[in-house]
């Protein structure tokens, strides 16, 4: 079912759970639509008047609908107690010690994420409103010792995989909602209030720019718009060994022309960022572009970004 | 065919049509303050702090409005008792009070509000202010609106009496619950908004 | 007001003079109360409750819901019910939120 | 039954009045439900029509992000609608077709207008404030200018006073008003696409600090709103007085035709539900315009600025009151459709109702329980788990009454004799269609799989498959089926059945594929239809799809519309008043029914559907014959 359904990739730890919550609830509404749906199709047929010319006054006397009814009512206790009650409260009561989790404060606003690490001392330095600028989208005051490490970045959320993360989710402007399709997380960013979420990542984005990767069919002249969110995944060369594109290329019209014309019909290519921060909710004129990036990598490649992160910070 | 049910009431409901209308009217409104209470309720609670009205509002005045409002009603009920008596002097009499016990109640109100504005407070000042104008704005409204009704059935109106006395004492009643019900909201904006 | 008599109508007027009373006092006594300055609890609790009262005398009396038809009744008890979740529901949210 | 009889004296003057009133009393300002009921049918479906072409326009930024509109061809459509209708108009010496045809022409003048805006399409490409305020402005026009304006407005005004029995409304002149007031709120509603920043843009949710940061045409927005709401007060106080007083000798409660009792839950919906919206409106507009914040939060920095407010206030005070009436509404966009379905449906199956008991009660038991779901819209606001179970329980048990009715009306065709006629058509493919968009209610309504569902195409194909081949199909259903009613001439079945088809299988070339979008979590409301999202990229070409089926279903309406205005003159004339063998009163009258409806209150001997009755000798008894 899950693969009927077409759901995205499931990085998150948490993922499958909703996945197999979303597949039954699907389940039941194929089974009542087809069930329903096989009673409705064959009464117009066998009940169409050229076939009964009188119409039975009485009609069904069986109770078999309401034993249904009871069936279907009974089928939703057992999705609400069973899987949705347990499961929010997984999503938001049992939240994991923040000292074994990556605590990370993302800070929404028309029509960018502001991603707020509380950098190598672990401590988030303070932030005002007033000290908003151009480029300290989140306030926070360098002066202050804690605030001094603390990284800021904008549309790139950057994450170790297999290790909690927490992130206290808030905007700066109007309401705003956090989804990655790819983790299952959604949540609204409310100005004034500061809400906490968790997830754990389970897989790098690398892995699954592997794992979406496919083979497409080029000519030269037709460009497949999906293209421009797309890179080659191995690299081409023309007749002469000279490389076209390179595996992480991204594919422009005049590369694809290039490619066909040097004899290649098919390609690999893969999105060049699998995993994004798509904005939710109505924001603005802006909202269909306020998309964030996230990578999630191997722990070591983590804290190798953080201090490169780190390494460009103002003394 | 005509519309029945107009003047007498209908045997199983025991309620004539405008009778009916008026309660579902109310019912309405109820939702309508109740949805402007809510809000009250909601901000106040999550407000860390909140004035006392009585340090900022006017209490003297506001308890002046709350004796003014509720002698109207008696007026309002006694104007259809008066009709219900076929006493239609009377009817005048006390409708005349109802308005003009209305009109007291504006005139205060405008007063508060030139006091406040010549302070320099507007609605724009905080919470407290922006609940203050607008709950109290919005009542002030229903009462400008009963009295237009009410001045209608005292001078234009009240010609029905002649020829359908039993509709035009129906009338009255009916305008009669709008009134009350004013004045009921206004028994509650009275101690939410300046004592509490 | 099918079956009300002159007489009715005569006691009617007598419990209208009662009610004005009752409602002047109940003022004087909240706009008194509000100058103890109890703590806020108490003091939301008393001035709601008299309130209450005071309303409910208006409706009974002046507005007749007291010997009103089933009807009447019914519609608002359906709004009073709405009007309860219109207020719970909001504040729950506002004391269920994540944290 | 007593009157006056001055009252009498008064009445038949006003039915004289009535004869001579002359072109402006007798269809502008008539008080008569008739009139009224084809006043709102009249202005809805002009409203329909324009909130589907505003979509069109969207539905080409959306298949072909930042490719050049073809201006003229979404303008030739209500062009060619407005010549063909002026023609028919001409033909037929018809001055209200003539006015339609006016209405339109108006209308393809606001398109052109539109798209050839340097501003609103530099180079023909639709911006994205466009973008936003088409959408807020399809949401807001179908759903309260156009969907509830038809059905209750529209079918109830007309319909539910012939079918208890009554002569009019309780308040004739209030429901001239109500139809007023909906007229000047429809007005202001267009009017706002002409304020600078064109119309509002947050959404028909309008949530706030967005809605209370944006331009003017919110404020216009809110001003139509609070005309809209006192419309629909005014009317939902009619229906119930009248339902209530104005029943027929011997119509009891469970005598009454299931689309009374839509009508009547749905008269409590609205009188109940609308008025926090009004009161929601009256904040917002305290907020825009007197510098409150009651929903702004403090600390706020817009582009860079902090807001100069004295803050304090909560965004989620405005959903929780918007939703307190949408929810509702959404089941006022709902019932009053079931109940014309269960009326084709009886009628054409020749049988009744099965269940029709606990149909009435389910109706009831749907009214109540949909006050208390709304937060269903709200799970992503940060709910925790006990706010959070309540409405999701709430929210199954909401579901299982659609289900009730749903099943009942399908147990009914069982043993029938059912008549494939237009009207059935329509009707039959509504329980499928309605299936559908009630299913996928279910996975929104529990918490955790809406965490993936919330605001992705997924809730557009939901709400979508309910209200578009749910309640419009519906409300087709009606039109085919009163028309005769009111004309006294039937549709042509043959343009009718074209109508349908083609309908049918356009909406659900646009709907299904939302849900598989939804599925892949695409986010709604994206100026680009998701262009650039690596995740929505393997259902792009669905955009396309989608659009394609928008326009094919644009075509199929030109013979409906054809056909509508067509009949009224040209149409087959109907043998009898009552050309289905119909069962309800409203058929038991003249066509079209004159003033005051019935001769003298009609007396009702049994249930609303008795059809195929063994002991008679006919196949159906009307309730009025002894
Ligand atoms: C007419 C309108 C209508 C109706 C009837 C419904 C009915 C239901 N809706 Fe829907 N809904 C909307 C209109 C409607 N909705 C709109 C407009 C929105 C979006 C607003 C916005 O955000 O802009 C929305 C959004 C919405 C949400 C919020 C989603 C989100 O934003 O994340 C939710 C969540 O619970 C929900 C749930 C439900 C449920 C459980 C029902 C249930 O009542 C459904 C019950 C019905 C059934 C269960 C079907 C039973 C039938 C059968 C079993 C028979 C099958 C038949 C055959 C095969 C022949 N709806
Ligand atoms: C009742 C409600 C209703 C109805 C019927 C419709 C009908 C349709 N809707 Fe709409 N829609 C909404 C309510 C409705 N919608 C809402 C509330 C939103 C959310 C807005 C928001 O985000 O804030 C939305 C959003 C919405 C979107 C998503 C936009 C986005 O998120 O960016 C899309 C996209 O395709 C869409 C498409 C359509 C289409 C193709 C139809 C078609 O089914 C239209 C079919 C119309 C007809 C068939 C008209 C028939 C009438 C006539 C032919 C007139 C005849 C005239 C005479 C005889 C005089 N709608
Ligand atoms: Cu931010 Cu949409
Ligand atoms: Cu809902």
């Amino acid at each position: 079912m899950q693969d009927l359904l077409g759901l995205p990739i499931d990085a998150s730890a948490h993922g499958p759970e909703i996945d197999h919550m979303i597949a039954i609830v699907h389940w039941l509404m194929a089974v009542l639509f087809v069930g329903w749906g096989s009673f409705f199709l064959y009464s117009v047929i066998r009940f169409r008047k050229a076939r009964q010319s009188k119409a039975d006054y009485a009609g069904v006397k069986s109770h078999m609908s309401s034993y249904l009814e009871v069936g279907v009512a009974l089928f939703e206790i057992v999705l609400i107690v069973g899987f949705a009650v347990p499961l929010w409260a997984k999503r938001v009561n049992e939240f994991p010690p923040e000292k074994g989790a990556l605590v990370v404060r993302v800070v929404a606003e028309q029509f960018a994420w502001n991603i707020h690490y509380p950098g190598a001392d672990g401590v988030f330095g303070p932030t005002d409103v007033k000290l908003v600028s151009a480029d300290n989208p989140v306030g926070l005051d360098r002066s202050d010792p804690d605030g001094k490490d603390d990284i800021v970045t904008i549309n790139q959320l950057t994450l170790p995989v297999g290790k909690p993360v927490i992130v206290r989710l808030t905007s700066k402007d109007v309401i705003h909602s956090f989804g990655i399709p790819l983790l299952r997380v959604k949540q609204d960013a409310i100005p004034g209030q500061v809400i906490p979420l968790w997830f754990e990542p389970v897989e790098t984005t690398e892995n699954i720019k592997e794992r979406l990767t496919k083979r497409y069919q080029i000519k030269k002249g037709e460009y497949d718009p999906r293209f421009t969110a797309m890179v080659a995944m191995m690299d081409y060369v023309d007749t002469e060994n000279n490389l076209i594109a390179g595996k992480g290329n991204l594919l422009f019209p005049d590369v694809i022309d290039m490619l066909a014309e040097a004899g290649h019909n098919e390609i690999l290519a893969g999105p060049d960022t699998p995993m994004e921060i798509a904005c939710a909710q109505l924001c603005g004129l802006g909202h269909y572009r306020m998309r964030g990036y996230v990578a999630i990598k191997t722990q070591e490649e983590f804290e190798a970004w953080l201090s490169e992160e780190a390494s460009y910070l103002p003394e | 065919m005509q519309i029945p049910y107009t003047v007498a009431a209908r045997p199983d409901t025991g309620l004539h049509n405008s009778k009916l209308g008026i309660w579902l009217f109310l019912a309405s409104e109820v939702m309508l303050f109740g949805a402007l209470f809510s809000s009250y309720i909601l901000l106040r609670v999550a407000a860390p702090e909140w004035p006392h009205g009585s340090a900022i509002l006017n209490v003297p005045l506001a308890t002046l409005n709350t004796v003014v409002l509720i002698a109207s009603s008696v007026t309002m009920v006694m104007s259809w008792a008066s009709l219900m008596l076929k006493d239609f002097t009377k009817y005048r009499r006390y409708m005349g009070l109802t308005i003009v016990c209305g009109l007291v109640f504006l005139v205060v109100k405008v007063f508060e509000y030139g006091a406040k504005f010549s302070a320099g407070t507007f609605p724009g000042e905080d919470l407290f202010f922006a609940t203050y104008f607008t709950l109290t704005g919005l009542h002030g409204l229903h009462v400008v609106g009963g009295i237009i009704v009410n001045t209608y059935f005292w001078g234009p109106g009240s010609r029905m009496w002649n020829t359908e006395p039993r509709r035009f004492t129906n009338r009255v009643e009916v305008a009669g619950l709008y009134w009350h019900f004013v004045d009921l909201v206004w028994i509650f904006l009275f101690p939410t908004l300046y004592l509490l | 007001m099918d079956h009300i008599t002159t007489e009715d109508v005569k006691k009617h007027v007598r419990g209208y003079v009662i009610v004005f009373v009752a409602l002047m006092a109940l003022t004087i006594v909240t706009v008194a109360i509000s100058y103890l300055h109890l703590d806020v609890t108490a003091a939301i609790i008393v001035a709601l409750f008299i309130a209450t009262v005071k309303g409910s005398l208006v409706a009974s009396y002046f507005m007749h819901l007291i010997s009103e038809k089933r009807l009447v009744y019914l519609t608002l008890i359906l709004t009073v019910v709405f009007f309860a979740a219109l207020i719970g529901g909001p504040l729950l949210g506002l004391h269920d939120t994540i944290q | 039954m007593q009157q006056s009889a001055t009252t009498e004296r008064r009445h038949v003057e006003s039915v004289r009045h009535e004869e001579h009133a002359g072109f402006w009393r007798t269809y502008v300002f008539s008080i008569d439900h008739k009139v009224i009921g084809l006043q709102y049918m009249m202005s809805a479906l002009v409203f329909l029509f324009f909130g589907f072409s505003l979509m069109m326009l969207m539905r080409w930024q959306l298949a072909y992000p930042g490719k050049s509109i073809p201006g003229e061809v979404f303008v030739l459509l209500p062009a060619v609608i407005s010549a063909a209708t002026l023609v028919i108009a001409l033909i037929s010496k018809r001055k209200l077709i003539g006015l339609v045809g006016l209405t339109f022409a108006g209308l393809a003048a606001l398109v052109w207008y539109l798209v050839s805006d340097e501003v609103l399409f530099p180079d023909g490409v639709m911006v994205p404030e466009l973008y936003n305020s088409f959408g807020a402005m399809h949401g807001t026009i179908m759903v309260f200018l156009g969907v509830v304006p038809l059905a209750v407005g529209g079918f109830g005004n007309y319909v539910v006073p012939l079918q208890v029995g009554a002569p009019d409304m309780a308040f004739p002149r209030l429901n001239m008003m109500s139809y007023w007031a909906y007229f000047i709120g429809g007005v202001v509603m267009l009017a706002s696409f002409f304020v600078p920043g064109g119309a509002a843009n947050s959404g028909w949710t309008s949530y706030p600090p967005l809605a209370d940061i944006a331009t003017t045409g919110q404020t216009v927005w809110l001003l139509g709103m609070v005309f809209l709401i006192t419309s629909s007060l005014l009317g939902s106080i009619n229906f119930i007085v009248t339902i209530v007083q104005l029943r027929a000798n011997g119509l009891t409660y469970m005598r009454l035709p299931f689309f009374v009792w839509a009508q009547f839950i749905t008269a409590f919906l609205l009188l109940l539900a609308f008025p926090p919206l009004e009161a929601a409106a009256v904040l917002q507009l305290m907020d825009r315009l007197a510098g409150t914040s009651f929903f702004l939060p403090s600390g706020l920095v817009i582009s860079g600025q902090a807001l100069e407010v004295s803050g304090g206030g909560s965004p989620l005070l405005w959903q929780h009151l918007f939703w307190f009436l949408a929810h509702p509404e959404v089941y006022v966009l709902v019932l009053p459709a079931m109940g014309i379905i269960a009326e084709v449906i009886a009628n054409n199956t020749r049988k009744p109702l099965w269940g029709y008991k606990s149909m009435v009660y389910a109706v009831i038991f749907l009214g109540f329980m949909s006050f208390i779901v709304w937060a269903h819209h709200m799970f992503m606001t940060g709910m925790g788990t006990v706010i959070s179970t309540f409405f999701q329980t709430t929210t199954m048990i909401i579901s299982i009454p659609s289900v009730i009715i749903l099943t009942a009306l399908m147990i009914s065709l069982w043993g029938g004799s059912i008549r494939f006629t237009v009207p059935m058509l329509f009707a039959l493919a509504f329980l499928p269609m309605f299936g559908i968009g009630g299913l996928t209610g279910l996975p929104l309504g529990l918490a955790p799989t809406d965490i993936h569902l919330h605001d992705t195409y997924y809730v557009i194909g939901h709400f979508h498959y309910v209200v578009a081949p749910g309640s419009i199909f519906a409300l087709f259903a009606g039109l085919y089926y009163w028309y005769p009613k009111v004309t006294g001439r039937l549709m042509n079945d043959t343009l009718g059945r074209i109508h349908f088809w083609g309908s049918f299988f356009a909406m659900n070339g646009i709907f299904f594929p939302m849900l598989i979008q939804g599925l892949a979590g695409v986010s709604r409301r994206l100026w680009d239809g998701g262009a650039e999202y690596a995740h929505a990229q393997d259902t792009l070409y669905l955009n396309e799809v989608m659009s394609i089926s928008a326009w094919v279903l644009a075509v199929f309406q030109l013979p409906f519309i054809f056909n509508f205005f067509w009949s009224i003159r040209k149409g087959k004339k109907v043998e009898s008043d009552n050309p289905w063998d119909a069962t309800t009163l409203e058929w038991q009258t003249p066509t079209p029914p004159p003033h005051g409806n019935f001769a003298m209150v009609p007396q009702v001997y049994r249930g609303p559907y008795e059809y195929s009755d063994p002991k008679s000798p006919k196949d159906y008894v009307p309730q009025n014959v002894a």
